[in-house]
């Protein structure tokens, strides 16, 4: 039971990179699929952050530890838990995997901006947005169509 | 031995930085590029970007010839904590590979753009090339695994969109960009995913470091789903057998000189990351790595040298063709990897080399005369060699090279995999190449028919001789593809070097 | 006191709600063909993963995940839609099996894997123990700043957010490219042709107090990034926002002649040529690239006041701050005018097309 | 005194969450859109100014204080704005509320009507524009 | 512990919130469900600032609540003018655009 709950977490973070997954490959509708895409690459950042946390911790935002809320904080910390694993004064999460998704969230927006741009230009050129007809237009026109910038 | 100290000659507070100089020199190319008043400018931007990170690269390439490995910490943080650069023979190589081109690229840029992108369009045009550039150099520069997806993707963003701006000419340009978008990110992401794993089990993203610290951790399941994910994520960009689907469109609908550009480097870069954590993260001697090299890779590599080679014989456009070929040629490039010995690995190497060259020959050439002619299958393309003779020579040239006549160097490169599959003994290997090579006989010979032998239907529009700006970098690879087959010291001394790097890199 | 139990239950519990939560989004995204409804969704997920964030100790991810994905893709898919069309096609049964098991494939290998990482939560895991441990230790010694993420995103890891900085830039270019600097903008006049009556003064009023509001706290959050949550990044799409406030409210046309495309373009380059200036002048001081240590000569080193910043005889951190605050400042110009210049693209670009011009 | 304040304060939240649950019912329970914005406006800012009160009073005199204010300020200025857009929207595009049509109303704002008909969200006429109604093209 | 009771009573009010953007049935209707969900939002974000100890991180509250709104104007103006380049200034002739622009 114990070792469920302490992984649920990754769990529930795996499932919602499948469903980005699954969203990407299943829809035709080609903004959908930057919707998926978008839930994919956001979930892996939630599986990153998952494994930045420290129980009991808080934010990587240094805090004097005498002052006032500093002692709050120490004092909600549970001391068995903290003096067996060699910790002392206020707990703070693990800072690196918050900068890398910082990173990825960026570089997410920007895919997400650049693939609307291209779908925007798709519908004017093909007056559709489902990739199924996309390819069937493809198909009966073989002959070269410029699409006009 | 080269020696490359003659071959370079700069400052040396230059030379100390020449690693970073060779991302950041590009990088501020493009901004520069973006502020271009016209196209002229960004033009002679671009040039000059590339030649400075062809120079950069050539003094990157002469300190690891002095030092063996230059390590380079930005921001003056040593390796765990900052990232750095650690560049061996392999990355030098891949630099030089990559700044070649990119130099010859941003050459044809000028007559290239002139006909295929609307005016205006041309210096921003310029900044998405040179971003890709220095993306790609960033990969393969750098020895921090997130810092190599961050570069992946600088390389990647810009591309998407100027792939899609091949639409001008075709709109299908338009779908080829999208799923290259889609199939790019999701390898991107699934690249991401393998690096948390790596880092939920090491603590460090440092390659060098994993490895040190993989070494204890080779039944882990994270490092075995974090290997996996690198692959595929890695399979994805690099084109590797099953994940091709989207490469084709891709290169081509593109305008012509992306298809130049990312056939010769986007691809290449990839593998090399993929044999990066292959060889050096990984411990390719035991374990899933090896198992992942024997069973996987090798058949997978077998197939797409097979398959995607009959595909390019079926194929009617002519671009599409040069698209399969180039998954086939992947294949080639990682078979040789795939034996892992230092001749199978130099050969995969030095294949790898001769294919950039001879794919951007190819795709060069067709854009040189497509510049004039709206064409695109292989019926419209035929007479172009009798009204185009030098464009085409040059194109003929590439051709035989892919298709691995002696005397050029596509022969020396197969006829060294094919040594080195002896000397592993794996015979299949032999056959495979065999096979395939004759298939290539085949769709090489039906291109060259058609560009020489067949006269063009009458009132069809007809080929004219590419102009200078186009011959000249087109002749410059074609030259260098005779030159390596004649004499290979120097792509040979390079993949070797590159080689002993990756498998001597084990800590 | 049971405070210390219900402290580490409490937010276990309010994780794993907020997780339940995003599963039947994901679910539901999934299941509409309704694209509005779907972009929608995808506001409300960002909400609840930013929430989440904040529960997992991360408020700069959180204000970055709240700025990005409720604001600006918000804005952009709902750009986009505009533009194509807000309805997909029903995708048959037959199609969704493949789909379905690459998904289940993919998540099975990593359940597979993540049952063996080390306890969520866990500080010794090797992920929480090395480096991230090292950087809590030595960050604020180094840098000087109390937000050891500002610090490592700015110092230690600076290159990576060069990298991210021109991803941006890249995306602003992709965007320009392709849909261009919003030259098709339809005049004022013509977008309003015979409306009657005036439905707008509450938002026009609203937006004309908020405007000026907004900017400010963009500046807020760009100079608070070392002490608090928050930087160059959030601050740039905070700005950005600004603007996309006053074209929505009072025009396209109206506020592309006071923020130019051509000079947020620039500045869009601009930004990273500063930062990437940055590094070379650190270079030229003879440090390495981005070695904000060498920002400043030797001489100009020496003139400055050790007591300057409050800590006489410690080390001050002269160079890290100023090199921090600058690229930072790379970063807000490139972000906010790449996102102006995103939106213009898609708002821009008048439904209908040529046929308005 | 001072031990009572974190008392009154969380008791303040309590009270501003059950004011933000009721108006939560409304939403789910309520007939159509225009008694659902009623429902959720209300609720949202009277139920923000009492949690954020209380939080105020758990907070003390601090720079927290001062963020909360301008929270409430900003929530008090966008919500009501925003629920006024919502409904202005809803009611231009001729959405008919649940007790019956506007029919009476939309003589007198007969633009609003023209447009289009009840019922109808984003799902008719995707890319046509507001302002190329028939009949309004002057130029 | 009543901070802990309202963060609870929130994330209900969220949840039914989610069920109501979930169902619609119209469109307006999930947009005030997204709109009211960042209210909320805000005010949950604030509350776990005091329940965790660290209550210094309201400004992500603050942008919250500026956001919401601008994207609420955006959707909007998706449903009114079916544009998000109109002005909502009066149709007064006001000569806007016509003067400047590109």
């Amino acid at each position: 039971m114990s070792f469920l709950l302490d992984h649920l977490n990754y769990v529930a973070v795996v499932v919602l990179m499948m469903g980005g997954l699954f969203i990407v490959f299943s829809s035709g509708n080609l903004i959908k699929r930057m919707v998926g895409l978008a839930i994919f690459q956001t979930s892996t950042g939630l599986f990153y952050i998952s494994l930045a946390k420290v129980s009991g911790g808080t934010a990587p935002i240094m805090i004097n530890a005498a002052s006032k809320e500093g002692q709050a904080l120490a004092a909600e910390l549970d001391l068995a838990y903290v003096a067996a694993h060699g910790l002392d004064g206020v707990v703070y999460s693990n800072p690196l995997p918050h900068v890398l998704i910082l990173t990825a969230i960026v570089v997410g927006v920007s895919t997400l901006a650049v693939g609307l741009a291209i779908a925007v230009r798709l519908r004017e050129a093909y007056g559709t947005l489902e990739a199924d007809e996309i390819a069937a237009l493809d198909r009966e026109t073989p002959k070269s169509t410029g699409a006009g910038p | 031995m080269i020696s490359f100290e003659t071959l370079y000659a700069a400052p040396l507070e230059l030379i100390k930085h020449a690693p970073v100089l060779l991302v950041a020199g590009p990088l501020m190319g493009a901004c520069a590029a973006a502020l271009a008043p016209n196209s002229r400018w960004a033009w002679m931007i671009s040039v000059a970007a590339s030649i400075f990170a062809a120079w950069m690269a050539l003094c990157v390439a002469g300190e690891v010839a002095r030092k063996g490995v230059v390590d380079y910490a930005i921001g003056g943080f040593a390796p765990p904590l900052g990232i750095a650069f650690r560049i061996d023979w392999l990355s030098a190589m891949m630099g030089l590979l990559i700044s070649f081109i990119s130099v010859l690229a941003a050459l044809y840029s000028g007559h290239a753009l002139r006909a295929e992108v609307r005016e205006e369009k041309h210096g921003l045009f310029q900044a998405g090339f040179l971003l890709c550039q220095a993306g790609l150099l960033g990969v393969v520069s750098t020895g921090d695994a997130f810092n190599a997806f961050v570069f992946l993707e600088v390389a990647s963003i810009g591309t998407y969109a100027l792939v899609a701006l091949g639409a001008d000419r075709d709109r299908r340009a338009l779908p080829a960009a999208f799923n290259y978008l889609i199939m790019g990110t999701i390898g991107a992401t699934f690249f991401v995913i393998g690096v948390g794993f790596l880092y939920a089990a090491t603590g460090t993203l440092n390659m060098a470091d994993i490895a040190t610290r993989l070494v204890t951790l080779s039944d882990s399941r994270a490092v075995l789903a974090g290997f996996a994910f690198i692959v595929v994520g890695l399979g994805l960009k690099a084109a590797m057998f099953p994940l091709h689907g989207w490469l084709p469109n891709a290169y081509a609908y593109a305008p012509s000189l992306i298809a130049v550009f990312l056939s010769a480097t986007a691809t290449k870069a990839a593998i090399y990351l993929l044999a990066r954590f292959l060889f050096t993260v990984f411990d390719p001697g035991s374990g899933f790595a090896h198992l992942f090299l024997v069973w996987v890779l090798a058949p997978l590599g077998a197939i797409a040298a097979i398959v995607c080679s009959l595909q390019a014989v079926f194929e009617p456009e002519l671009r599409r063709m040069l698209a399969f070929s180039s998954v086939a040629q992947v294949g080639y490039i990682l078979l040789g990897l795939s034996i892992a010995s230092l001749g199978g690995m130099s050969a995969g190497l030095m294949h790898l080399t001769a294919h950039s060259l001879m794919k951007a020959a190819l795709f060069m050439a067709l854009g040189g005369v497509a510049i004039l002619l709206r064409a695109r299958t292989l019926a419209d393309f035929a007479g172009a060699g009798r009204d185009a003779p030098w464009t085409m020579a040059a194109f003929a040239i590439a051709a035989a090279s892919l298709m691995g006549l002696p005397l050029t160097f596509g022969f020396l490169t197969k006829f060294r995999l094919i040594e080195a599959a002896l000397s592993a003994n794996q015979i299949w290997i032999v056959a495979v190449i065999a096979a395939s090579s004759l298939l290539a006989l085949i769709y090489v010979g039906r291109m060259l028919e058609a560009l020489f032998f067949r006269t063009p239907a009458p009132g069809a529009a007809r080929a004219a001789e590419a102009p200078l700006g186009v011959l000249v970098p087109l002749w410059i690879l074609a030259g260098v593809s005779v030159w390596f087959g004649v004499d290979a010291s120097l792509p040979e001394g390079l993949a070797n070097s590159g080689a002993l790097a990756l498998l001597g890199a084990r800590p | 006191m049971s405070g210390a139990i219900s402290f580490l239950d409490a937010n276990l519990a309010i994780d794993l709600a907020l997780l339940a939560m995003l599963v039947v989004l994901a679910a539901a995204i999934a299941m509409t063909r309704k694209l509005l409804a779907a972009i929608l969704l995808m506001g409300v997920y960002s909400l609840v993963s930013a929430v989440w964030l904040v529960v997992m100790d991360a408020p700069d991810v959180a204000f970055t995940e709240a700025v990005v994905g409720a604001g600006v893709s918000t804005i952009v898919l709902l750009g986009a839609i505009l533009l194509t069309r807000a309805e997909a096609e029903k995708t048959g049964w037959g199609r969704l099996i493949a789909p379905a098991l690459i998904a289940v494939a993919t998540g099975a290998l990593l359940v597979y894997a993540a049952l063996d990482l080390p306890s969520f939560g866990d500080p010794t895991s090797p992920a929480n123990a090395y480096v991230g441990r090292t950087y809590l230790e030595v960050a604020s010694r180094d840098t000087g700043a109390a937000n050891v993420v500002t610090a490592v995103l700015a110092s230690y890891r600076g290159f990576d957010t060069l990298g991210e900085t021109t991803v941006i830039f890249a995306a602003g270019v992709g965007v320009a490219l392709a849909l261009g600097f919003g030259e098709r903008a339809a005049p004022a006049s013509r977008l309003m042709a015979g409306a009657t009556g005036d439905h707008n003064v509450v938002l026009r009023v609203a937006a004309k107090l908020l405007i000026p509001i907004i900017a400010l706290f963009a500046f807020y959050v760009q100079f608070h990034g070392d002490l608090g949550p928050g930087g160059g990044f959030q601050a740039g799409v905070i700005l950005a926002v600004a603007v996309i406030l006053h074209a929505l409210v009072f025009g396209l046309r109206e506020t592309m002649t006071a923020v130019k495309p051509s000079f947020a373009r620039g500045v869009a380059a601009l930004g990273v040529l500063l930062y990437s200036g940055i590094g070379v002048v650190c270079i030229v001081n003879g440090g390495g690239f981005l070695d904000y240590g060498h920002l400043f000569t030797a001489e100009i080193e020496a003139q400055i006041p050790p007591g300057l910043l409050g800590d006489p005889g410690a080390t001050h951190h002269w160079g890290q701050h100023f090199g921090i605050f600058f690229i930072e400042l790379g970063v807000l110009f490139t972000v906010a005018a790449t996102m102006v210049t995103i939106f213009y693209g898609f708002a821009g670009r008048s439904p209908g097309g040529e046929a308005k011009l | 005194m001072t031990d009572a304040l974190p008392l009154v304060g969380g008791g303040l939240a309590i009270a501003g969450v059950l004011l933000v649950l009721l108006g939560a019912i409304g939403v789910l329970r309520f007939p159509d859109v225009y008694t659902r914005i009623h429902a959720a406006s209300i609720t949202d800012t009277g139920g923000a100014s009492l949690m954020i009160l209380g939080l105020c009073l758990i907070a003390g005199l601090s720079p927290i204080t001062l963020k909360l204010v301008i929270a409430w300020a900003f929530i008090m200025v966008t919500c009501p704005a925003a629920a006024h857009a919502l409904a202005n929207a809803a009611f231009s595009s001729g959405h008919s509320p649940w007790i019956g049509s506007f029919r009476i109303m939309r003589e007198s704002d007969e633009q609003a009507a023209v447009q289009t008909g009840p019922q109808t969200g984003p799902q008719t006429g995707p890319k046509k524009p507001g302002p190329k109604k028939p009949g309004l093209q002057k130029q | 512990m009543l901070l802990l009771a309202a963060a609870a009573g929130l994330m209900i009010a969220m949840a039914m919130m989610i069920v109501r953007a979930i169902l619609g049935p119209s469109h307006y209707d999930r947009i005030l469900a997204a709109n009211s969900f960042g209210a909320k939002t805000v005010l949950l974000i604030a509350v776990i600032g005091f329940v965790f100890g660290r209550p210094a991180f309201l400004d992500i509250a603050i942008s919250y609540a500026l956001i919401n709104f601008v994207t609420t104007i955006a959707l909007m103006k998706f449903f009114r003018y079916r544009s998000l380049e109109a002005p909502l200034t009066p149709p007064e002739p006001r000569g806007i655009g016509e003067a400047g622009g590109d």
